[in-house]
């Protein structure tokens, strides 16, 4: 009774208490400002930092250019430093203090979904750009990474095609790698081959020697690697040492954590990975684009696929704003949802309004021995799995997480 | 938050009175009025700087009765966990479970019951089992910080479909994501808490908590606590069932960051199994070294400052917050062993000891002071 | 197929009790000699790894960079004990305390210094035949073995190692005996860092080195000095063996997971029916014939 | 000493004593044993209400362990307990102590931490009443003179103080049996005489049974009337102070030990 009493008092109290404070200086609300969180130290910085540079670049372009709506851009980048508290923490600060107009931020899902619930809470424009498990159907949220259907959806046909229908898929022990591996068991249905043997392992697990043993005495015609991180790393050198030669199909590594280049030849032979984006890709757009970060950055750090996606995203974030012709973020997600289309450095692409996903062009990046890199199978794949759980943000806000095992019997 | 009118004066000495004694620091006047204007200052951040300040000022507060459930364990009975974070990690799922179930009011209502008496259970179990089963000293400390591992590597592996209760996906490494403010009430009549509401919930939780263990640690109990922190043997010796003591102690704590952990998931909105690693389990280590572990109020003051230091650094992007901090601890620990505050109030007290003491100083009765460590 | 599974149970059964040797043995010195948890022994292991990969990187051969990794920790130990350490004897609760501090800030800075890997050096000697596994594993078993025989050595036929015992086991007398406790806790404290050392050099080839690299070795390196008490030899063969076989079992049934679960529930429930551990039991059950507790 | 199964004697010591209203304390075949060493041996002891009692016995005679079996601190291999006329054998420490068996460790066990007051408030809230600590606390230092010291913080004490101290905190509990384990070791002969003085009149005001373990001859002889000499474990003699001290067999077994 004591407790309510003072509950009711309290929130008197907070009835009294304005959104921003007596004293709080806000940001200047005249001047256009994005936040840019991504990791550029601790367990996610090899990857965070190209997504960092690359979202950096395209402001600066675009500035460049004589800005969005005719305003220069401000851009807000601590370094979240891969650390979950200081990405909400973070977020906030963007939110209240900054009162930016658009967010991006985050490698892992981790991230996504630590900070979701204080971007849904604000309706906060959110571009979240890594190749995820997939699902996401949110109102403020756009995923503009190909999702685990399509990735998978790439690399999964094409070898069993090329090798044979028996699948041993060895997947890291989190959200991502499990649906990761629901996924390979579902597309492998679809195409009649069939999961001989699936393993989950820690994240922090380092030693395979027990999961080579399995693999050699399942014998598949291939193998589908959804490892993750520096300790999964240690994976590709002890295939190596322990003489295992099925081929390997992966969404997660090279194009990421450019496994093929930090990895001694040949290490990563035999490696298939379904890609919408790697440095690598031949194609003249992609060659200048690649030109255009290396002179920025002035270094040559690895232009990964998730630092691609960030680039395209911020230029679909400009259409949208001037498409909407006001910063006014739910104007600009209602600007969005009438689609986008966008010349990607991967190649031209359309936003999907209805899911707020990425159509994407697919393809199979093969490593040779010397982990040279070619393509092959490309193909526009679009983002089908919402749509087959019937999510229509034009139509109906959600702020959902969809998994597959709940539509799809083989999960 | 009455409490501004007793220390005004000192003419409420009646009302003080139980929450003084030599197990204690601050036992004049100038202590509670120096509290109350904290207590009012706190009060009134979200006023002068909005929401902003209470959302994050919320998790600071509930930090510090995170930090107050180790300080009095540690501090005050010698039973060192390092793995507080399970209790409030626990308390801060089983919310999660429950309020993402039933989001109404009394749901959420149960919910918070629910929760803290899940941590409260599990505390006793887990005390029950070391205390009774003659486990001590390093080997205490070892096993909960084993426990909060354990605890780490079982919830990373709940990514699956199957790990769902209701509604509630645990949700592996990416945690469970979802969970509803707070909200109290039965039926249709209560309140849901919002931003603003949450920050003086949490203070009001963490001003009330320390009130009540002032008022426990300087009791006939507290007494006994300290006493089996100094000397365990004896103690028994004395008639105290010192186990039963050290299994009400750890409870007791396991209630308290429990219940911090229900505020700060309900802050959140999220909880993931990152609150039960070493990182996370270290910082109540910390805050309770470096304020003081048998100073209540000093624990206090370094979670508040550490963490409002920590996001500062956060902000302007350095790398070198845990630096800092890991070296504080040793630094504290080497220099000054028994923390900040205890070490302050020495002072304090030799200060006025040493000119000449003005009358108002003179300890009431039944006031002993010097007992402190 | 029966033979075949039994010798991958077996194979299993030494790579987890070699690791869990090796993690330990350092642990186990320094707690068993001073009585002191070092929660930083992750880090010192992480010490090793770091100087054996820089090292070998430099163009050291492998054995090389190892020694190189072994004598840099080593002499790190002994710096932090002359600075930190030393104060905090007979403060059984402020040492954790303390050393847990000295991990928080040592990954921090190895992660500010060299960001967030080290170059990868590869597993020698190839692979074995029958049971698909590198031969390494064995090695590092073999090795296993001869720390705890080296130890016991150390401990049974040396000077150094009457000195040591006699200080473990009292003090005062030891001192009034001649004896130089403060430098036995030294060299103590110096031997316990090179031992982690070791650990981290000879996982360097097959484990990523990471600045959490230390914390992979941490909770089976603690769980066995607890679980073995303070008897540093007998107690880390008893508490590996029984770790590594509970380990290795519920790994070939169940996977990784289940193998760490399983591994640290019956650590739980050991130290709950041996609070001193099983040399504690041990001495319980055959020595404690002093009159006065 | 009868026969040497303890098993055999499950009755009562009331029973089969007959004196229930003059004991305090029995043993029946009382046997400790560590491993294969037996600490004590089939001891009956037994105590008047109000008596004071030296026990001794040369090093490792098992007089330390025969305190610690009393009070619980370590469990017996064999025989029985009683107190007051019940059996305690079984009853943890603490509840022993509740029922008024009180106990002054070897080395002065206070809690060194704590101001002088505070020390003596532990034991004291175990008997007395909120309102009454304030009264009681002077009134305890006062009889052990250490007022003036109310404030200090115990390991500020001297030796003698910490012994008084100690004696005193066994006291706030209102003890009808108290055990001491050599109070006098270590002492000067001035304190030792002090400390002398403080047992008689507690077992002659207070009327509290006391059981002392001391070395020092001279002081059992100026505090006790009856001594009980243990050896290997066993009862080797019982009698008055003068009986004991002229036995042969007793020197021998001391110079046996002491050389």
């Amino acid at each position: 009774m004591l407790a309510a009493a003072s509950v009711g008092a309290l929130s008197a109290l907070g009835g009294c208490v304005d959104e921003g404070g007596v004293l709080s200086l806000g940001a200047d609300p005249e001047k256009p400002t994005v936040a840019i969180l991504e990791d550029r130290s601790q367990t996610f910085a090899l990857t965070g930092t190209p997504k960092y540079r690359a979202t950096k670049l395209a402001v600066e372009e675009i500035n460049r250019d004589g800005g969005i709506l005719g305003q220069e851009i401000d851009v807000f980048a601590p370094d979240p430093q891969s650390d979950n508290m200081r990405y909400q923490d973070l977020t906030r600060h963007a939110i209240y203090q900054e009162d930016v107009d658009a967010l991006w931020a985050g490698y892992s899902s981790a991230t996504r979904e630590a900070i979701r619930p204080i971007v849904n809470d604000h309706e906060q424009l959110y571009f979240y750009t890594t190749q995820y498990e997939g699902g996401v159907c949110d109102r403020s949220v756009f995923p503009l990474g190909a999702t685990a259907r399509q990735q998978l959806g790439a690399v999964v046909p094409y070898l069993i095609e090329e090798y044979g229908d028996e699948i041993y898929t060895v997947a890291a022990d989190y959200n991502f790698g499990q649906l990761s591996g629901d996924w390979v068991r579902i597309i492998a249905e679809e195409h009649g081959a069939e999961v001989v043997g699936e393993e989950y392992v820690p994240l922090d697990e380092s030693q395979f020697g027990s999961t080579i043993n399995r693999i050699q005495s399942a014998d598949p015609d291939f193998m589908m690697s959804m490892l993750v991180g520096q300790d999964h790393s240690a994976f590709y050198e002890q295939r190596l040492a322990s003489g295992l030669e099925v081929p390997v199909g992966t969404s997660t590594n090279m194009a990421q954590a450019y496994e093929h280049l930090r990895i001694d030849p040949p290490a990563l032979k035999d490696v298939y990975a379904g890609v919408n984006y790697m440095e690598e890709l031949p194609t003249d757009r992609n060659e200048a684009f690649v030109e255009r970060y290396h002179d920025r950055w002035d270094d040559d750090g690895y232009l990964n696929q998730e630092a691609q996606n960030n680039y395209f995203s911020v230029y679909v974030y400009k259409k949208g704003v001037e498409r909407a012709g006001t910063f006014d973020q739910a104007a600009v997600i209602d600007a969005l949802e009438e689609g986008i289309e966008v010349e990607a450095p991967e190649g031209d692409i359309a936003l999907d309004p209805a899911t707020h996903h990425m159509e994407h062009n697919m393809r199979v990046a093969h490593a040779d021995e010397n982990h040279e890199i070619t393509f092959d199978a490309e193909r526009k794949i679009e983002p089908a799995f919402l749509h087959d759980v019937g999510c229509d943000l034009t139509s109906e806000d959600e702020q959902t997480q969809y998994e597959p095992d709940a539509f799809y019997e083989e999960a | 938050m009455s409490l501004g009118s007793d220390s005004s004066g000192g003419l409420l000495a009646a009302v003080r009175e139980p929450f003084e004694g030599p197990n204690t620091m601050g036992n004049t006047p100038a202590f509670w009025l120096g509290l109350t204007a904290a207590v009012t200052l706190l009060a009134a951040m979200p006023v002068l700087f909005g929401y902003y300040a209470a959302e994050i000022g919320a998790v600071f507060l509930a930090y510090a009765l995170l930090g107050v459930s180790l300080c009095f364990i540690w501090g005050y009975c010698g039973i060192l966990s390092f793995g507080q974070v399970a209790f409030f990690g626990v308390a801060g799922y089983a919310f999660g479970i429950v309020a993402i179930n039933v989001p109404t009011l009394t749901g959420l209502t149960l919910g918070l019951l629910a929760a803290v008496a899940v941590s409260t259970a599990f505390a006793a179990a887990l005390g029950y089992f070391m205390f009774y089963g003659g486990v001590r000293d390093v080997y205490v400390t070892i096993l909960t910080l084993v426990v909060a591992l354990v605890l780490y590597t079982f919830l990373g592996q709940t990514a699956g479909g199957e790990w769902a209760i209701g509604d509630a996906r645990l949700g592996g490494f990416n945690g469970m994501s979802g969970v509803p403010d707070l909200g109290v009430g039965i039926g249709s009549v209560g309140l849901e808490i919002g931003i603003v509401g949450h920050y003086y919930v949490t203070l009001g939780a963490l001003v009330v908590t320390y009130l009540g263990l002032r008022a426990l640690v300087n009791s006939q109990f507290g007494y006994a606590m300290v006493a089996t922190r100094e000397d365990e043997r004896r103690t028994e010796m004395f008639g105290y069932d010192t186990t039963f003591i050290k299994f009400v102690v750890f409870t007791i704590g396991g209630a308290i960051a429990g219940l911090s952990g229900v505020l700060f998931t309900a802050q959140n909105n999220y909880i993931d199994p990152s609150v039960f690693g070493i990182t996370a389990a270290a910082l109540p280590v910390v805050w309770a070294s470096v304020g003081g572990r048998t100073s209540l109020i000093g624990t206090i003051g370094a979670a508040l400052a550490i963490q409002f230091v920590d996001y500062q650094l956060a902000l302007s992007g350095s790398e070198w917050a845990l630096v800092l901090i890991g070296s504080l601890l040793v630094f504290v620990i080497l220099v000054m062993p028994e923390g900040v505050a205890p070490r302050l109030h020495e002072y304090v007290v030799e200060y006025r000891a040493s000119p000449d003491p003005t009358p108002a100083e003179t300890p009431a009765p039944g006031e002993v002071h010097g007992g402190d460590d | 197929m029966a033979g075949i599974e039994l010798l991958n149970f077996g194979f299993e059964f030494v790579e987890v009790f070699a690791f869990i040797v090796l993690a330990t043995v350092g642990l186990a010195v320094i707690f068993g000699m001073m009585g002191i948890i070092n929660l930083a022994h992750g880090e010192f292991i992480l010490v090793g790894a770091y100087a054996t990969t820089f090292a070998f990187a430099a163009g050291l051969p492998l054995p090389l960079a190892m020694l190189t990794g072994v004598v840099i920790t080593a002499v790190f130990g002994l710096v932090l004990e002359r600075f930190i350490i030393r104060h905090l004897y007979g403060r059984l609760l402020d040492s954790m305390v303390v050393t847990w501090g000295i991990s928080l800030v040592m990954i921090q800075l190895v992660r500010i210094a060299f960001g967030n890997s080290a170059p990868g050096v590869g597993i020698p000697f190839g692979q074995l035949p029958v049971v698909d596994g590198p031969v390494y594993y064995l090695v590092l078993a073999t090795i296993a073995v001869g720390v705890l025989g080296g130890l016991y050595a150390l401990f049974a036929w040396t000077d150094f190692g009457v000195r040591a015992r006699a200080t473990m086991q009292d003090e005062e007398t030891a001192r009034s005996m001649g004896v130089d406790t403060d430098r036995m806790y030294m060299a103590t404290f110096g031997i316990g860092s090179g031992l982690a050392g070791f650990a981290g050099a000879l996982y360097a080839p097959v484990m990523t080195i990471t600045p959490e690299y230390g914390t992979g070795f941490l909770v089976e390196a603690f769980v066995a000095v607890v679980v073995g008490g303070s008897s540093v030899i007998v107690g880390t063969i008893l508490a590996s063996g029984f770790l590594g076989s509970v380990n290795a079992a519920f790994t070939n049934l169940a996977g990784t997971f289940m193998g760490q679960v399983a591994m640290l529930v019956a650590a739980i429930v050991a130290i709950r029916l041996m609070p001193d551990g099983i040399t504690g039991l041990l001495a319980d059950w055959r020595e404690n014939r002093g009159e006065s507790r | 000493m009868g026969t040497s199964d303890p098993t055999v004697r499950t009755t009562p010591a009331v029973d089969e004593t007959g004196d229930e209203s003059s004991q305090i304390l029995q043993t029946r075949g009382l046997c400790k044993a560590f491993g294969g060493l037996t600490a004590t041996d089939d001891v009956d002891f037994g105590l008047e209400k109000g008596e004071l009692r030296c026990l001794i016995g040369p090093n490792g005679a098992g007089k330390s362990t025969f305190l610690n079996l009393v009070t619980g601190q370590l469990e017996p291999t064999a025989g029985k307990i009683y107190y007051d006329g019940h059996d305690i054998t079984e009853m943890p420490s603490h509840e022993r102590v509740g029922r008024g068996i009180s106990m002054k460790f070897q080395v002065p066990s206070i809690y060194e931490g704590l101001s002088v007051a505070q020390n003596v408030r532990i034991p004291l809230q175990q008997v007395a009443d909120g309102d009454e600590f304030e009264s009681r606390i002077r009134e305890i230092l006062d009889r052990f003179d250490l007022l003036a010291e109310r404030q200090t913080v115990a390991s500020a004490l001297s030796h003698g103080q910490q012994q008084r101290l100690e004696i005193g905190m066994a006291m706030a509990l209102e003890p009808k049996l108290m055990l001491l384990d050599e109070p006098v070791a270590g002492l000067s002969v001035e304190e030792t005489a002090e400390i002398a003085e403080l047992l008689r009149e507690i077992a002659e005001d207070d009327g509290v049974a006391l059981v002392v373990i001391e070395h020092d001859i001279d002081f059992v002889e100026s505090i006790a009337d009856r001594v009980t000499v243990l050896d290997q474990g066993s009862i080797f003699r019982e009698g008055s102070i003068e009986a004991v001290k002229a036995d042969p067999e007793v020197k021998r077994i001391y110079l046996g030990e002491e050389r």
